[in-house]
């Protein structure tokens, strides 16, 4: 916010607090992202030359926008009375008797038309970006290392249980939040699902630890699967690994229990 | 065709999981000077750009990535089971160009360019990691400074911050913004 | 050489962590029979074969992957191993950031702010000399303190550890969250 134009000749114009706003503005006031977006938009609806601006007309327009639109809400009102204020006493300081003519330096206009340049600039700049962003959005990269080939098993970073077990939570927070009926009674026996699950592993090299537990249709047998896991990780037949915070877990063989646990 | 220092490129780019950058390459290949390096790449850039391909070479935040090609995104889409990425909102990339070309800069700073606050713009971009903390301002209060990150420029698909559109570009924008509402 | 179907096939295989099965291609791109995709597999099979590639098509799994070769697997772990140094994992950012507030502290203190046993992530936090050990606590056991080094503040590049963002700053942020939220 401008610190510099102190708004004297209008009542009841609150100084904005730079309150925190959250980001639903642009619901209100429609298309306008704030106050400089919409002079912008009056400017350029009336052809005028940004540096030659006929305060008082723009200043009518801009309150008349203002005024249509009852259902601001008070902290986007407060952004919007600041620069009407500004407006305002613009409008006083060209009213003001001079002798001379004013320099380009001194003009009222002057603070308001630089910023008004600088977010013109920023908003054309937002067009290309956002073509930009609009090609790169479609385009997906790997996020994930592929098998390798070769012996020495490239050691991963080691994930603690806790992160596991956050995850598992979270998981199953959503899961019962999600679908209720989904937990139905079958006795799961936990040796059969160690087997599978070491199968899974063995065939497919890896398995995505959230794929995986999403798959399972009961609750009670998604858990018996997660112990089943943590089990193997203890026992340091298997390796979860996370790249990020609150992505997916993989879960691996260990490259010594691959030889030795393949079949019991 | 087949140049074995060319294939050893494609996997090192195929299996990096960030650009891969000529000092890395290098760092990586000991021994290989730069400019066969360079040369590779360019080759191997060449290779897929020339017959229609499924994927491309990005060259992007300083070094070189893969990436499947626009118009397979449905089929991608369908095959990982994800939604479609959403843009960000136009305040969000407000925000963000804001911070492009005027970091380093704080909060009030970038409010001020916009005449709007912008504090929650700023989290949502610092969750979206598109932009960094990178230190204080000696100013009263001393507001945290912030940058745009490594990720920012993957995510616009720019090779670095001089990649941004220019002030050429930008004038150019304006002028047909102006004839446009004729 | 240039087929659609071909390309779209590359492109599904290399996006996918899984292998992709003909079933799920099927799935994905649907109404297309499952003779033309084999026959799209087979090309791009034949293709990544025939000139010398950095990359090649594994059947694995009942479907198809993309994998390095085994000839570039010195190079291809040390670009991961170099890729991996330069990360930091959640657990150790997490610990990073104990030591960071709450220093000086002792590996029991950052274990208990964690709720979770931080002897590993303080070692690799040790390795990369991002904290240091200032000295032993007079206390019980006479345990190690550790602090953050300056290697840290350049890594952040910050200028001092007044220039964390305060607690209040994050607690801002994770409010104005839940007020985004609501």
């Amino acid at each position: 916010m401008p610190e510099a134009a102190a708004p004297p000749t209008v009542e009841d114009i609150a100084l904005p607090p730079a309150a925190g706003a959250a980001e639903g503005y642009q619901v209100r006031l429609d298309v306008f992202e704030g106050p400089l977006d919409l002079l912008l938009f009056l400017i350029r609806k009336k052809k005028i030359d940004i540096h030659d601006i006929p305060i008082a007309a723009i200043t009518r327009d801009y309150l008349g926008y203002l005024e249509r639109k009852t259902e601001i809400n008070l902290d986007r009102e407060a952004e919007f009375l600041f620069i009407a204020a500004l407006l305002i006493y613009i409008k006083s300081q060209m009213l003001l008797p001079r002798e001379t003519d004013l320099a380009e330096g001194e003009d009222p206009r002057r603070v308001l038309v630089d910023r008004l340049v600088e977010y013109g600039k920023v908003k054309a700049a937002c067009s290309l970006l956002r073509e930009r962003e609009d090609v790169q959005i479609l385009q997906w990269k790997r996020s994930f290392i592929p098998p390798l080939s070769g012996e020495s098993e490239l050691e991963p970073l080691e994930l603690s249980l806790f992160d596991l077990s956050e995850s598992f939570f979270l998981l199953m927070k959503r899961r019962s939040t999600e679908n209720v009926r989904t937990i139905r009674g079958r006795d799961v026996s936990v040796e059969a699902k160690m087997k599978e699950l070491v199968d899974l592993l063995h065939e497919r090299h890896m398995i995505d630890f959230l794929e995986y537990f999403e798959a399972h249709s009961s609750l009670e047998e998604a858990l018996v699967s997660f112990f089943c896991i943590l089990e193997l990780i203890k026992s340091r037949v298997a390796v979860a690994v996370q790249d990020e915070l609150f992505q997916t877990i993989r879960v691996w063989l260990r490259k010594d229990a691959r030889r030795t646990a393949a079949h019991e | 065709m087949s140049d074995p220092l060319k294939n050893l490129v494609e996997s090192l780019i195929f299996v990096s999981q960030e650009p891969v950058t000529l000092d890395r390459l290098q760092a990586v290949c000991d021994g290989v000077p730069a400019a066969e390096l360079q040369a590779a790449v360019d080759g191997l850039v060449a290779d897929y750009a020339a017959d229609g391909r499924g994927i491309h070479v990005l060259r992007v935040g300083g070094g070189w990535l893969f990436s499947t090609k626009p118009a397979h995104d449905r089929e991608v889409r369908r095959l990982l089971q994800i939604e479609r990425k959403n843009r960000l909102s136009p305040a969000g990339l407000e925000t963000l160009a804001a911070i492009a070309y005027r970091q380093p800069v704080t909060q009030s700073e970038v409010s001020a360019i916009r005449g709007v606050d912008s504090t929650g713009a700023l989290k949502t971009l610092l969750e979206k990691k598109l932009i960094k903390i990178v230190g204080r301002k000696k100013a009263p209060g001393n507001p945290l400074v912030y940058r745009t990150s490594d990720e920012f420029l993957l995510y616009l698909g720019l090779n670095g911050l001089d990649e941004l559109p220019s002030e050429e570009e930008i004038a150019k924008i304006l002028e047909e913004d102006k004839a446009g509402e004729a």
